[in-house]
C-alpha cells in the first residue's frame, strides 16, 4: 500500500537525484564551469572568448553527429566505456554535498567517492587501449603513467582531513569545519597537493598529457566521435564540476553548516575560485611531459603528502 | 675566398682541362669541369679551403645536353659546372664528401633523369612514389611545355 | 629588465593583458577594418581604357581576358575566382585606369557570380 | 618492448603542412624515423619558365606563405642583375625595410608555433598578438599582409610618407617592449626551459655536414648570415649583430631567434631614419596625373610602376638572400626571351629538413613536436 508520504518522499528522492543537487544541476554546472573556463582563459590571453552557449552548442552538435569507429576498434566495449565513466561521475555527484544538499550521505563516503573518481581514469585508458589507434594507444599509456604520479598524492592530501576531524564522511568534514577552521588554513600543503592532483586527474594544462594535442591527436578519444565523444567530454566537464565541489567540502568548509541561501552562495564562491585557480595554472605554464610529470609527482608531490599527514597525525594526538 | 687561389688548385689538379671561369652577377664565379672532375675537385675544395657549403644543385635540361651546376659558397660563390649527354646521364655522388647533397641528388635525378653514382638512399623525393612518366623538367620532343 | 625565474612566471603579463584591450572581434557580427591600401576589389574607369591588353598580358593568374569582337569592339572580363590581389594589372596599365580599393571580395559557393565583365566597349569608343 | 609505428603526418595536429615522419617508437623512446615529402609540391620551377619576367614576380611571392618577400626579393635581385639595372637608394632601403619587418614577423610566428607544440597556449597567443603590429605595418605600407607585391623589377612599389615612418617608429616601441617579455619567457619561465633544453641537438659537425643554414646553423654555433657575408639591397649600409649561440638545441635557436628579432627592430629604425630621399622605383608611370585621386594609390607623387625592358639579355645569375629561415638562392638563366629559361630554387628549409633524421633518433615522442617546431618547417618553402 503506497500512502501520501511515501509518495511525497519517493518524489523528492527522484527530484534529489535527478534535478537537484543531481544529474540536472550536475549537466548545467558542467556547461557553465566550461564556459566560464573558457572565457576566463579567453580573456587572459587577449581574446573576446566564445558566447555563453557555446558549450550546449558543442554538445547538441556533437550529438547529432555520425558516429563511427576504425575497423579493429572493439565496439561494444567503445560504447560502454564512455558511459561507466560518465555513471562513475554521477555516482560520486550523488555523495558530495552541494552547498549542504546531499542526495545520500554516510560515514565513509569518502572513500566511496575516491573510488569511484578513479573510474573514469581507467575507463579512459582502456579507450585509449581499445579503439584501434596508435595515438590512443599512446595516450592511453600515459594516461596510466599519469594516474599513478598524480593519484597517491591526491589520495593523501584528501585523506588528512579525514583524518584530523575522525570522521570519512565529507558531509561531517564539511559541517566540522564551521565549527572550527576551515581545513586549508590547518592544511595549506594538502590543499595545494589535492588542487595540483585534481588538475592531473582532470587531464587540464599543464597536466594534458594523454591527450597532448600536438604530439598524439586526441589521445585516447583520437578515435572517437558523435555521440560517445559527447558523453566523454560531458563525464569530463562533470569529474570537474564534481571535483570542484570535492575540494570546496573538503578544504573550504563547504557552505559552512546549513543548506541556507548565504550558505549556498558561499559554496558557489568558493567553486568559482577554484575553478578561476585551475584557468590560471593552465594559463601559466608549458605542458610537462610525462617523464617529468612522474618525476613531479613521485621526487616532490609525494614526500610531501607524505609529511602532511606525519603533520596532521601529529597535531591530532 | 680567393677565387684565383681555388682555380690554381683545380688547375693544378686537372693539368689537362682548359678551365675557363666565367664571372656572373651576383659575384659568382662558375668554373666549367668534365662530370669525372667534379667529385675530386669538390675533394680538393674542401680539403684545401675548407669549403663544404654546397647551397645547391641545378639540373637543367636545355635541349642538347644536360648542365649540372654546383653552387658552392664560402665568403664568395663558387659554382662548378658539369655537362652531361642527355642518354644515360651519371655522375658520381657528392653524399661521401658533403651528406647535404642528399636531398639536392634525388631532386636532380628525379627531375631530369640523371643517375648519381653510389647514392646511399635514391628515390623520389617531390614526385610520388609510383611516378612513371618522363623525369618532369626534361624538354619534351615536340616543344610540348 | 629582466625578472628572476619564479612559480608564476608570466603572471604579470597576465595581469597586464587582462587590463588591455582585447585583439579579436566576433568577425562576421562585427566589421573588420582594412587598411586605406588594402589590396581587395579591382575596379577600372572603363572610359579611361584602350583595350591594350597590357593588363591580361601581365597578369600571372590569367584572371584577366580581353574579347575583341572586331571593329575596335571589346569586352574586358574579370575573374575574380582566379584572381590573386596582387595589383599588377594596376600598375602594367598605361592609363592609371584600373585600381584595387580597400574593398573585401567575400568568398561564395556560387563560382560563376564571380566572373564579372568590367569594360564594354561599343565600336569607336 | 614491442615496436610501434607512430605515423606522424601528412595530416597531423603538430604540422601545419603535409609532410610525413614514419617513427618506430619503443615505449616513448624513437628508434628510427623516415621521412617523405613532396604533398604540396606544385612544380613551381616549370611554372616560372612559362610566365613571363613580370608575372614571375608574383608567382615567386607565393613559393611561401611567410617568407614571400624575400623570395622576391631574391628573385628581383637577380632579374636586375641581368638586366644591368641600378636600383635607387631608397628602394633599396624599403626593401630592406619589408624584409626586416618581415623577419620579425616570421620569427614570432616561429616562438608561437613552438609555444604551441610545447602546450604552452598562452605564449602562442600572445605571440601571434604580438605578431599582428609587424603585419600591421606591412598590410598598410603595402595592402597586403603576407603577399606583400612590394617588389619590382628595378625597385620597389610602394613608398612612405614622413608621417607614416614616425607611426611606423611609434609601434616599433611598442613592439620591442613585447618582444621583451618573450626573451624573459624564453630565458627564465621553467616549463618552458623544461620542455627545450636539451632537445633537438645538433653539432656545429651536423651542421656543416648538411650544409645548414640560418638560425638553426647559428644556434649551433655556426656564424654565416648572407646579411652581413655576401650584403645585398641596403645591408652593407646597416650596422647590425649576427645572433649565434653554442647550445645547438631547441631552447637557443628560439634564443637565437628572439635576439635577431630585437636585432631586426634596430634595423628597422635605421632603415626609417636614414631612409635616403628619391624615387622608389627606377621608372615612372605615365599618365598618373590625369587620373583621380583613387587611382593614385600611390603616395606624395602619384603612382609608382615598373617599366623594366621586358625582354632580358641572355645570361646566368645567381642571386642570394638570407630569408628568415636562412640562405635563400635563386638561380636564373635567360635566353634573351620575355621568359626565364630556367630558374632554380633552393629555399632553406630543405637543409633543415636533411637534419631531422638525425634529431629525431633516440629521443621522447613528447619532444617530437619541439624538434620539428624547432627547425622551423616551411614545407611548401621545400617542396615549391
Amino acid at each position: 500500500m503506497i500512502s501520501e508520504e511515501n509518495v511525497l518522499e519517493l518524489t523528492s528522492i527522484l527530484f534529489a537525484i535527478l534535478i537537484f543537487p543531481g544529474f540536472g544541476f550536475l549537466f548545467v554546472c558542467a556547461l557553465g564551469f566550461q564556459w566560464i573556463d573558457r572565457w576566463v582563459v579567453a580573456h587572459l590571453q587577449g581574446r573576446i572568448g566564445p558566447p555563453w552557449f557555446q558549450p550546449l552548442a558543442d554538445f547538441i552538435k556533437l550529438m547529432a553527429k555520425e558516429d563511427m569507429l576504425p575497423i579493429g576498434a572493439h565496439e561494444r566495449a567503445c560504447a560502454l566505456l564512455p558511459m561507466v565513466s560518465l555513471a562513475a561521475v554521477l555516482t560520486v555527484a550523488l555523495y558530495v554535498p552541494v552547498g549542504g544538499h546531499v542526495v545520500g550521505a554516510f560515514e565513509g563516503d569518502l572513500i566511496v567517492v575516491l573510488v569511484l573518481l578513479s573510474l573514469p581514469a581507467v575507463a579512459y585508458f582502456l579507450a585509449g587501449w581499445l579503439s584501434a589507434s596508435v595515438f590512443s594507444v599512446v595516450g592511453g599509456s600515459r594516461a596510466l603513467l599519469q594516474y599513478f604520479a598524480y593519484e597517491v598524492p591526491f589520495l593523501m592530501a584528501l585523506s588528512g582531513p579525514a583524518i584530523l576531524s575522525g570522521s570519512w564522511s565529507i558531509s561531517r568534514i564539511a559541517a566540522l569545519q564551521s565549527q572550527t577552521v576551515w581545513m586549508v588554513l590547518v592544511q595549506p600543503v594538502g590543499f595545494l597537493l589535492a588542487f595540483v592532483g585534481l588538475i592531473g586527474k582532470l587531464k587540464r594544462s599543464p597536466f594534458d598529457i594523454p591527450k597532448a594535442k600536438s604530439e598524439i591527436g586526441a589521445g585516447p578519444l583520437t578515435e572517437f566521435s558523435g555521440r560517445k565523444l559527447a558523453l566523454w567530454h560531458l563525464s569530463l566537464h562533470t569529474k570537474t564540476v564534481v571535483g570542484i565541489f570535492l575540494l570546496v567540502d573538503v578544504f573550504l568548509g563547504g557552505s559552512g553548516g546549513s543548506p541556507t541561501i548565504w550558505g549556498a552562495l558561499t559554496f558557489g564562491a568558493k567553486s568559482l575560485l577554484i575553478l578561476l585557480a585551475l584557468s590560471v595554472a593552465g594559463v601559466l605554464y608549458a605542458r610537462l611531459r610525462i617523464d617529468q610529470l612522474t618525476h613531479v609527482g613521485w621526487r616532490v608531490l609525494a614526500p610531501l603528502a607524505l609529511l602532511q599527514i606525519l603533520f596532521v597525525i601529529w597535531i591530532g594526538a | 675566398m680567393n677565387v684565383e687561389l681555388v682555380l690554381e688548385a683545380l688547375r693544378e689538379a686537372f693539368p689537362t682541362e682548359a678551365l675557363e671561369p666565367r664571372a656572373v652577377p651576383v659575384d659568382e664565379t662558375f668554373v666549367p669541369l668534365p662530370p669525372d672532375c667534379v667529385h675530386p675537385a669538390v675533394r680538393i675544395l674542401i680539403e684545401r679551403f675548407g669549403l663544404r657549403h654546397l647551397s645547391t644543385i641545378t639540373g637543367e635540361d636545355t635541349g642538347s645536353e644536360i648542365v649540372l651546376l654546383y653552387h658552392l659558397w664560402h665568403g664568395r660563390g663558387l659554382t662548378l659546372r658539369a655537362v652531361l649527354p642527355r642518354d644515360g646521364a651519371h655522375i658520381a655522388t657528392l653524399t661521401d664528401l658533403i651528406p647535404g647533397a642528399a636531398f639536392y641528388e634525388r631532386e636532380v635525378s628525379e627531375m631530369l633523369g640523371v643517375t648519381f653514382d653510389g647514392h646511399p638512399d635514391p628515390g623520389t623525393l617531390l614526385l610520388p612514389d609510383n611516378w612513371d612518366g618522363e623525369p618532369p623538367l626534361r624538354q619534351q620532343r615536340g616543344g610540348v611545355q | 629588465m629582466s625578472r628572476p625565474s619564479s612559480l608564476a612566471y608570466l603572471l604579470p603579463e597576465l595581469v597586464r593583458t587582462l587590463l588591455a584591450r582585447r585583439v579579436t572581434v566576433s568577425f562576421p557580427f562585427e566589421p573588420l577594418e582594412q587598411p586605406v591600401y588594402f589590396r581587395g576589389k579591382v575596379i577600372v574607369q572603363s572610359e579611361l581604357c584602350r583595350g591594350c591588353g597590357l593588363c591580361v598580358r601581365d597578369c600571372p593568374a590569367f584572371a584577366l581576358e580581353l574579347e575583341r569582337e572586331g571593329g575596335g569592339r571589346f569586352q574586358l572580363v574579370h575573374y575574380r575566382d582566379r584572381c590573386a590581389y596582387c595589383g599588377q594589372c594596376a600598375d602594367s596599365c598605361p592609363q592609371g585606369a584600373i585600381a584595387l580599393v580597400s574593398e573585401f571580395v567575400p568568398p561564395t559557393p556560387r563560382r560563376e557570380t564571380l566572373t564579372q565583365v568590367i569594360v564594354e566597349r561599343d565600336a569607336g569608343g | 618492448m614491442s615496436r610501434m609505428t607512430i605515423p606522424i603526418g601528412p595530416q597531423h595536429p603538430a604540422l601545419k603542412e603535409p609532410v610525413s615522419f614514419l617513427l618506430t617508437v619503443e615505449g616513448e623512446r624513437i628508434v628510427e624515423s623516415a621521412l617523405r615529402i613532396g604533398y604540396v609540391h606544385r612544380g613551381l620551377e616549370r611554372i616560372l619558365q612559362n610566365r613571363n619576367y613580370v608575372q614571375n614576380v608574383h608567382v615567386a611571392e607565393r613559393v611561401c606563405g611567410i617568407c614571400s618577400h624575400a623570395h622576391t626579393t631574391a628573385y628581383c635581385q637577380g632579374v636586375e642583375a641581368l638586366l644591368g639595372l641600378d636600383v635607387s637608394p631608397r628602394a633599396l632601403y624599403l626593401r630592406t625595410l619589408l624584409c626586416e619587418l618581415e623577419r620579425i614577423h616570421s620569427h614570432l610566428l616561429w616562438v608561437g608555433v613552438l609555444a604551441e607544440h610545447i602546450g604552452f597556449t598562452t605564449i602562442f597567443m600572445y605571440a601571434w598578438r604580438d605578431r599582428e603590429i609587424a603585419l600591421d605595418i606591412m598590410e598598410e605600407l603595402s595592402g597586403g599582409r603576407v603577399a606583400h607585391a612590394v617588389n619590382v623589377i628595378g625597385g620597389v612599389r610602394i613608398d612612405v610618407s614622413q608621417a607614416q615612418v614616425h607611426a611606423i617608429l611609434a609601434r616599433l616601441d611598442e613592439l620591442e617592449r613585447q618582444i621583451g617579455t618573450f626573451l624573459d619567457v624564453i630565458r627564465h619561465e621553467r616549463t618552458f626551459q623544461a620542455r627545450t633544453r636539451g632537445v633537438g641537438h645538433l653539432s656545429a659537425e651536423q651542421v656543416r655536414r648538411y650544409c645548414v643554414v640560418g638560425p638553426v646553423a647559428r644556434a649551433s654555433g655556426v656564424d654565416v648570415d648572407m646579411r652581413r657575408d655576401a650584403p645585398y639591397a641596403a645591408y652593407d649600409r646597416l650596422s647590425f649583430q649576427v645572433i649565434t649561440a653554442d647550445e645547438g638545441d631547441v631552447w637557443a635557436r628560439a634564443m637565437v631567434r628572439a635576439l635577431e628579432t630585437v636585432e631586426s627592430l634596430h634595423m628597422c629604425r635605421q632603415l626609417l631614419i636614414g631612409l635616403p630621399d628619391g624615387a622608389p622605383s627606377l621608372f615612372k608611370k605615365g599618365h598618373s596625373d590625369g587620373a583621380p585621386s583613387l587611382f593614385k594609390k600611390g603616395h606624395s607623387d602619384g603612382a609608382l610602376a615598373a617599366r623594366a625592358p621586358r625582354r632580358v639579355p641572355p645570361g646566368e645569375a645567381v642571386s642570394r638572400c638570407e630569408a628568415p629561415r636562412g640562405e635563400l638562392i635563386y638561380y636564373i638563366r635567360s635566353d634573351g626571351s620575355d621568359r626565364p629559361a630556367r630558374i632554380k630554387i633552393r629555399t632553406p628549409t630543405l637543409t633543415t629538413l636533411m637534419t631531422l633524421p638525425d634529431q629525431l633518433r633516440d629521443i621522447h615522442t613528447a619532444d617530437v613536436p619541439a624538434v620539428l617546431a624547432g627547425v622551423d618547417l616551411c614545407i611548401a618553402c621545400a617542396d615549391r
